[in-house]
């Protein structure tokens, strides 16, 4: 036997298929380490002899490598490239090694040699599965500042990175006739059968390489080639293929509804240096006529004592470590089996020159021509004898050999302990399908059983053993080519074993594990039976099986096992956990992909934003969009930029960016007609060139949205809807138009952007515009408040409306959105030496409610009807009909003791209400207190010289003039009921 | 010392699989658009008018030089001329029952264009982009990431996305970054 | 019912835990009981447990067409406030609370209630404005509800992305300290076994498929898969399932079903302190105590009673968490899964006497059941037991839809502008 | 996410497009002012919910724009039919589970369809 050293002292000259000249560096634990490219970190680290990788969750047991794939449940370490792109938790099996990686173990403290952790091994017999359920609530306090803490300290595997994740992850819909999980034996011969018909074709892998277990079948050919050989040139040929996409290291996690089939592809993980632009992952979603599932199956292993020492572990494992790597698990390796497959890892070990000393077997009389391929090799077969316990600690040191039926114990020193519990079928993208499994009593396996999309399992998968009937099968699925494919060597495994084995029974009180991870053993499941957890979803919820990051691959059927034996119930009986997505975990980046930064949600600007950011504004998000909210000069705070813009406004003018107001065109002859059904107001008779503003209400009568509507020829509508509510007052006008009237002559087109806005509001407003302004006569009588013009301003199209919602004489100039920022500064230049002032949000709120105008999801809340916001004038009153009109008429929206829409003002002026405060008849009273309103809009207003509030109020206008009281924390403000206009209450300066 | 590896693999979207390549992301020109609505028995007179043949078949277009007309609904068209046009004008004088709504300003123009333009387009696309099933000239509302668009292929390798102008930026740095993922 | 302690685990220890009892018994149904509830997740088992233990109504039976707890309460994301607006919810909800504080000890079942906080993010001036009318309402009911800084939120909650350029910066916080988690099994576990305990027999795999009346309406039983069986008062705390059991007694009901999906994450060393919500970027997470995160998605648009959902409902979900904590992005989605909640117009709850004599319903819990379940079991006993509701559940009818008096919460937080 | 045949598009286009919007066939009544409280209720708030065929209104919304019909099995969500927007509701006695029970509670017609033209 000879040794490639500068790879690792465990690796075999002459075996696996990594080329010895290219090696890698790593470190484990800042331990340097060497490998070869093609290395996972699993198969790097055993070739350098180390078992030893991680702690378990509970008991932070020293833990090893378990499996060669993704069911791995021990084996997770932290991978380092630099801070920001540190991932925890990584499966040591699944990772491919690359020059310079960087691996820290994880769950211990202060080392994974020496783990103060492990103390809870000790303490274990207090620790039995939901121990926490029945104590730790004495005293009352403690669980919060005492218990939690420390459970919550000592979970948790992994640390998460401090630093933001300066990797990218995409994202690819896409579209095929049949989608392959699964690029095995079954998968390959379904993907050249289907490619063969023409269909487009997606195959994936979650290995780098095709060929699942053709990757460690030494011995089988097909179509002459050695396995692994022929897996290799059939993925060639399909990558070749135009109808073809071939994607390795790709999972497929999720199998949602309508063959909708999650997949993420690990892309850059693997690499020493990936380039700029590459994602890490991407994720795609693929909807496929018809999948086919060649998922193939997991060995399991057996529940015996100590049977988590590093070192022991999965015998398709050593195999593939040794025929794919080159890498011998141990100097002297034992085997313990249920069923045929581990034979052919012992025979693969001792041709490979490995000390093999036994072979123990369950069974009384295995007859396979491959055990009697092992004994000629020398190697002992026990069969009828079981290992009953490992030895060592860190590492397995031996394994100790019972009868079955009991008898003498006898000892055999190993460095490693290969395993098979036999093979359990991976059904699990076959049942997240909403396939029903069924029970196959025989071979004690769940099989697929009712389909409930288009698809088809293949394979192992599909419970089908033997190569050539798994070629067969994957052929027959792929619906095309019908030349076959030739096997031979194909080996045959069933059978195996469930449950606990020999010496972990019931009478036992061992650690015999069932699920590593989460170090649940077989008398956790045991005890949750004899605590009355009769199902086997309550089993997993109180011992944690299956729970941990491996969702149980290994350890499921052996939890049921015990559990139906314990309740003396087979196993259907007892059920099976439904398998949930993820397959194998996926990253959170993968499934975000692109919705990161600034593309996690748009960021809507009006055609002037930049002249307002120019401008020094301050800007507040409204739903997408952001808004100009003041625009501060030198020195001043929030609270001075919008006394001084509110101010000028009312003494000179002021400009304002009203873009973002919804905008809908309705057009047709029905205009008119759709528009008395949808708003409450009367729209037949409002004359061309005229406005008005409307109300919306749901079916149910409460507020729906607000806004004023221009008409601009008889068949012609410009509405405008608050600028959150655009989107969905739309979906309701379209609702009701083509479901409810759709014998109307009326189409409605979104125009939000087809127009900037610039509002121009104030005395000086026509004096400002008019010398800009071609072809509309702006004279108050002409165009008196509430109308609409069409006409030219700085030499373009606008539709100018005169209309305020400041109270003061203005206009809103709508112009196409492209030439929006040009007028603007044409407006904005004319009107400075006026005394022209930009004002914001905060500046428009204020100024509204100094006349009392409502913002609707401010003022109202989904709960307020007109009538409750004082705009019962805003009914038509000789309406039969209009969206909303029954939900006002029910008891309780006609009601006494609605809440109403009022004035308030403090009795001190210069305290501001906190918006959101809540108004009592009583301050006096005892907590809790009876409120009777709160108060929705409070601003100082420096025009009136003393601050405003609006507020809804039990009966309030019934309580003009009453005193009422705002308790808040530091004291209770005493308030005079009013009226809502604070302001010319006349309205006289509308008309100026 | 022997040479450190550095691993020189074939990338999958690069082998073998014609359609990914990359692709470029650029703006298109100001154009004319409207929103184009009626009934059916409105289209032979539109579409004289207009001087094209409306499509009445889901998921079509028709173009005639500059001006092109996309079947978006059974009774929405959205028309767009690629020259300061005269099409609502032209519309208005159009006497049979319909709504012409200019939306030129409303919308913004994004080409994708290469051998990878569909890769780059279902980066946030959830259609089936193949030539089979969205074929030359095929054009759908649709949605890109978080915001709607307008999808017309008008060249086997190249696409026209329209969007609202206020989801312009996120488009276009949507598609770009996609652009990114393609051209690796 | 033997006493859990310490000190019993002690005892047990040194018998390899063969001592312990089945903490709930699995009976043969009765042909009669004087109350049957329908449904045994947290608020059945809950009611069952108040009857016995407050009514003295111990004749009872749960029945359960699954295994107890396998419905929304073994699927919820497990957070627990009182802090609601109005004061009829503010009323059950702390309610609740009051009864979660002391719940462990009640039931002597540790539930691991965890007051760590709630904090609710403010990320523009509309979510201000609605959680001070929140916090201010709360303080006038006696509900512990602060006002939070941007520099508070931080020291509460460290991870947070508190940047100034975020799509939607944080800009405040509503924090409930009071609110927090517990252990959802434990819950449903806790209240089985003292159910139990006091006579209550819970009946799994034992489906209703009839509500048996007499010639005047009244109820008198129930048919199931296991046979017919007697009672003259019948609870419905079906969830999702409400609709469908209410129109085997011909009563429709103000409900629709969504399916809601959750998600939790690999488990990580302790990272998240507090339960955080965001309305404004949609998304909920808290971490459990066993180190996953533990992140609710929102509902599915359509109904269905399918318990899965789609996969962009999760790409949404995760893609607000990441806003929120962009160091989350290399973190794994472990497992989703998804629940079928029942969500009334007004997306308040409904407890409460139905037009049949005898027949009890509660129910439209929506996306939020998980936190009411004692205060729920508590007052929904009493209706049955007093056939009047409680105080607390009064507003909570179902004719409250045909009149108009809504207990309107998520309308109140009504979208923006 | 599902994948939701358009009739007006006529093909089958994913979810993301479309925009759910309740219970199908709920009749607004002419004139409504008329209709009693309870009756007003019933369309407004009280629903089928059916475990089983659900029928229920779409949107193809980012997609033609147009409302449709759908029935769907609410247990597998698999779509059975889907049809225009005034088109009457299918017949599909064949596959119903057991017929839903009358309901006694509210006294309105049966539903038939939304639309009247």
């Amino acid at each position: 036997m000879s040794t490639s050293t500068h790879s690792g002292s465990n690796r075999i000259h002459g075996a696996g298929r990594l080329t010895p000249a290219k090696t890698v560096r790593f470190t484990f634990d800042g331990q340097n380490l060497t490998g070869l490219e093609g290395d996972t970190l699993a198969s790097a680290l055993l070739a350098n002899g180390i078992h030893l990788v991680g702690r378990s969750f509970k008991y932070h047991r020293p833990r090893g490598i378990l499996s060669a794939g993704s069911e791995e449940p021990n084996a997770l370490v932290d991978i380092e490239r630099d801070k920001s792109r540190r991932q925890p938790n990584v499966r040591a099996t699944v990772q491919e090694i690359y020059d310079g990686l960087k691996v820290k173990s994880q769950n211990r403290w202060p080392s994974l040699t020496f783990d103060v952790g492990a103390l809870g091994d000790v303490f274990s017999p207090m620790l039995p599965a939901g121990f926490y359920y029945k104590t730790f609530m004495w005293p009352k306090f403690a669980w919060k500042s005492i218990y939690e803490p420390r459970i919550r300290a000592a979970a948790g595997l992994g640390v998460t990175p401090g630093e933001p994740d300066t990797d990218r992850y995409s994202n690819r819909f896409a579209h095929c006739d049949v989608l392959i999980v699964g690029a095995g034996a079954a998968g390959l011969a379904a993907a050249l059968s289907a490619a063969s018909t023409g269909a487009s074709v997606i195959i994936c892998d979650e290995q780098p390489e095709a060929g699942g277990a053709l990757r460690y079948e030494s011995a089988v050919t097909i179509d002459g080639q050695p396995g692994y050989e022929w897996a290799a040139s059939a993925i060639t040929k399909l990558r070749a293929l135009d109808n073809v996409t071939v994607l390795t290291r790709t999972t497929a996690f999720g199998y949602y509804a309508q063959n909708f089939v999650g997949l993420v592809e690990r892309i850059s993980d693997h690499l020493s240096s990936p380039a700029l632009d590459m994602p890490r992952e991407r994720l795609w979603q693929v909807r496929a006529k018809k999948v086919v599932l060649a998922t193939g199956a997991i060995e399991r292993h057996l529940v015996f004592a100590n049977n988590d020492r590093p070192g022991v572990m999965l015998a398709s494992a050593a195999r593939l470590f040794l025929n794919q790597h080159g890498v011998a698990v141990g100097r002297k390796v034992g085997v313990y089996t249920s069923n045929d497959s581990a034979y052919a890892a012992a025979i693969d070990l001792k041709n490979a020159g490995i000390d093999v000393p036994v072979i123990v077997d369950t069974r009384d009389n295995p007859t396979s021509a491959i055990v009697d391929a092992a004994r000629s090799l020398d190697i002992e077969v026990l069969t009828g004898h079981a290992v009953f316990s490992a030895g060592g600690k860190r590492r397995v040191s031996s394994m100790s050999i019972q009868p079955t039926r009991g008898g003498s114990e006898r000892k055999v020193a190993v460095d490693a302990l290969i395993m098979s519990g036999g093979w359990t079928p991976s059904v699990h993208l076959f049942s997240q399908s909403r396939g029903k499994v069924t029970w196959d009593a025989a071979n004690e396996r769940f099989l697929p059983g009712t389909y409930a999309q288009d698809c088809v399992s293949v394979g192992a998968c599909n419970g089908t053993d033997g190569l050539q009937a798994t070629l067969d099968e994957g052929l027959a699925a792929g619906e095309g080519r019908t030349s076959p494919i030739v096997a031979t060597n194909g080996t045959e495994w069933t059978g195996g074993m469930i449950g606990s084995a020999p010496g972990a029974g019931a009478d036992t009180s061992v650690k015999a594990f069932v699920d590593f991870q989460n170090d649940v053993t077989a008398k956790d499941v045991r005890l949750a039976v004899r605590e009355g957890m009769h199902s086997i979803e309550h089993v997993k919820r109180f011992t944690t099986n299956g729970m941990a990051t491996d969702q149980g691959k290994t350890s499921n059927l052996h939890g049921l096992a015990i559990a139906a034996e314990a309740l003396d119930r087979p196993i259907p009986a007892v059920g099976l956990t439904t398998f949930r997505a993820p397959f194998t975990p996926v990253t959170f980046g993968a499934i975000v992909n692109h919705a990161r930064h600034d593309l996690f949600d748009p960021t809507r600007e009006t055609p002037m934003h930049d002249w307002h950011a120019a401008q020094g504004a301050a800007f507040e998000d409204v739903g997408q969009w952001k808004r100009a909210w003041y625009y501060p000069q030198a020195g001043e705070d929030m609270h001075s930029a919008v006394n001084r813009e509110c101010v000028a406004v009312r003494n000179q003018a002021g400009i304002f960016d009203a873009s973002t107001l919804g905008k809908i065109e309705v057009v047709g002859p029905d205009a008119a007609k759709f528009l008395e059904l949808l708003y409450t107001n009367p729209w037949e008779k409002l004359g061309v060139g005229r406005c008005r503003y409307g109300i919306m209400l749901r079916e149910d009568g409460f507020i729906y949205d607000d806004g004023v509507v221009g008409r601009l020829a008889e068949d012609r509508f410009h509405v405008t809807t608050t600028t959150g509510g655009a989107p969905r007052v739309m979906h309701h006008m379209e609702d009701y138009l083509q479901t409810e009237f759709p014998h109307l002559n009326v189409w409605l087109t979104s125009t939000t952007e087809q127009w900037a806005v610039i509002a121009v509001q104030g005395p000086k407003a026509r004096e400002i515009i008019a010398p800009l302004v071609e072809g509309i006569d702006m004279s108050n009588e002409a165009m008196p408040h509430m109308s609409v013009r069409e006409g030219k301003i700085c030499g373009v199209p606008t539709r100018l409306f005169r209309m305020s919602f400041t109270g003061e004489s203005g206009y809103e100039i709508n112009v196409p959105a492209d030439y929006g920022r040009a007028v603007w500064e044409a407006v904005y230049g004319r009107g400075k030496p006026l005394g022209l002032t930009p004002y914001g949000t905060e500046a428009m709120h204020v100024l509204r409610a100094e006349k009392g105008y409502i913002i609707v999801g401010q003022d109202t809340d989904g709960t307020v009807t007109p009538h409750d916001a004082g705009l019962t004038w805003a009914i038509g009153k000789n309406k039969t009909d209009y969206v909303g009109i029954r939900g006002l008429l029910r008891r309780d929206l006609v009601a006494n003791g609605r809440k109403q829409l009022v004035g308030l003002k403090t009795v001190d002026p210069t305290i501001v209400l906190e918006e959101g405060a809540q108004i009592v008849a009583n301050p006096n009273q005892p907590v809790p207190m009876t409120m009777i309103g709160h108060v929705t809009s409070s601003y100082w207003s420096e025009n009136c010289g003393r601050s405003i509030a609006l507020a809804l109020v039990i009966d309030g206008t019934k309580r003009l003039g009453e005193t009422l009281y705002v308790p808040m924390p530091n004291g209770v403000i005493e308030v005079e009921v009013t009226g809502m206009v604070f302001f010319d209450e006349k309205g006289e300066r509308l008309n100026g | 010392m022997v040479e450190l590896a550095h691993a020189t693999r074939l990338h999958p979207l690069q082998a073998g699989n014609p359609d990914v390549a990359s692709a470029s992301v650029t703006l298109a020109d100001n154009a004319t658009r409207v929103s184009l609505r009626s009934r059916a028995d409105a289209v032979a007179a539109l579409s004289g008018t207009l001087g094209l043949a409306l499509p009445t078949k889901p998921k079509t277009t028709a173009t005639s030089g500059s001006r092109a007309a996309l079947w978006l609904g059974p009774d929405e068209w959205l028309i767009i001329d690629d020259v300061d046009s005269s099409v609502a004008a032209d519309l208005a004088e159009a006497k049979v029952l319909h709504s012409a709504v200019d939306i030129s300003h409303r919308n913004v123009g994004i080409i994708v264009d290469g051998r990878g333009a569909a890769a780059v387009v279902n980066g946030g696309c959830p259609q089936d982009l193949s030539l089979k099933a969205f074929p030359v000239g095929a054009a759908s509302r649709t949605v890109l990431g978080k915001i709607e668009i307008v999808l017309w292929r008008n060249a086997e390798n190249r696409f026209r996305v329209e969007c609202w102008r206020s989801f312009a930026n996120y488009a276009y740095a949507f598609l770009r970054e996609s652009a990114r993922d393609v051209a690796v | 019912m033997r006493k859990y302690s310490v000190f019993a685990l002690a005892r047990e220890a040194l018998r390899a835990h063969k001592g312990w009892d089945q903490q709930w018994s699995s009976p043969e149904p009765r042909p009669e009981y004087d109350v049957i509830i329908v449904g045994a997740g947290g608020h059945g088992l809950a009611t069952a447990y108040y009857l016995a233990k407050e009514h003295g109504i111990t004749n009872v039976a749960v029945l359960e067409k699954g295994w107890l707890g396998g419905g929304n309460t073994g699927r919820n994301t497990t957070i627990i406030r009182s802090n609601y607006l109005y004061d009829e919810s503010a009323g059950i909800y702390e309610h609740a609370v009051k009864l979660w504080e002391g719940l462990s000890q009640d039931l002597n079942y540790n539930v691991m209630y965890s007051a760590r906080g709630v904090m609710m993010l403010a990320h523009n001036i509309h979510d201000v404005q609605v959680f001070k009318r929140h916090i201010h309402a709360n303080r006038l009911n006696g509900i512990d509800n602060e006002w939070l800084t941007p520099e508070q939120v931080k020291e509460f909650c460290p991870p947070i992305n508190l940047s100034a350029s975020a799509r939607y910066p944080i800009i405040g916080a509503a924090l409930q300290r009071r609110g927090g988690t517990a252990r959802h099994d434990a819950v449903a576990w806790g209240y089985a076994r003292a159910a139990a305990d006091r006579g209550v027999h819970i009946i799994q795999n034992c489906e209703v498929t009839g509500i048996r009346r007499a010639p005047n309406g009244a109820v008198v039983g129930v048919d199931t898969n296991r046979g017919p069986i007697n009672a003259r008062k019948v609870g419905v705390v079906a969830a999702g399932h409400t609709s469908v059991i209410m129109n085997m007694a011909g009563v429709r009901m103000p409900l629709e079903s969504y399916p809601l999906q959750a998600l939790v994450s690999e488990p990580v060393k302790p990272l998240i302190p507090c339960v955080i919500m965001s309305n404004t970027v949609h998304a909920y997470i808290s971490q459990s105590d066993k180190g996953e995160m533990v992140i609710g998605a929102g509902t599915d648009q359509y109904t269905s009673y399918s318990q899965t959902g789609g996969l962009h409902i999760i790409n949404h979900t995760l893609d607000a968490i990441c806003e929120m904590f962009p160091v989350l992005t290399r973190l794994k989605m472990l497992r989703s899964w998804g629940g079928i909640v029942d969500v009334t117009p007004d997306r308040s709850p409904i407890l409460a006497k139905t037009p049949v004599s005898g027949l009890y319903v509660n129910c439209g819990w929506g996306t939020g059941g998980f936190k009411a379940t004692p205060g729920s079991g508590n007052v929904f006993a009493h209706t049955i037991a007093r056939d009047e509701p409680h105080r607390i559940n009064a507003p909570f009818t179902i004719e409250r839809f045909t009149s108009g008096r809504l207990i309107d919460e998520a309308a109140a937080a009504a979208v923006a502008h | 996410m599902l994948l939701i045949k358009c009739p007006y598009c006529e093909e089958e286009r994913p979810e993301l497009e479309f925009r759910n919007a309740g219970e199908a066939h709920l009749v607004r009544a002419n004139p409504i002012t008329e209709q009693s409280d309870e009756d007003f209720a019933a369309f407004l708030y009280f629903r089928q919910n059916p475990k089983g065929l659900q029928f229920e209104r779409w949107r193809h919304i980012h997609g033609c724009g147009r409302f449709f019909n759908a029935v769907r099995d609410s247990v597998s969500d698999k779509f059975l039919t889907v049809y225009k927007a005034g088109e009457p509701r299918p017949d599909m006695q064949p596959q119903l589970s057991p017929a839903p029970a009358e309901l006694p509670v509210t006294k309105r017609s049966p539903r038939t369809k939304k639309v009247e033209v």
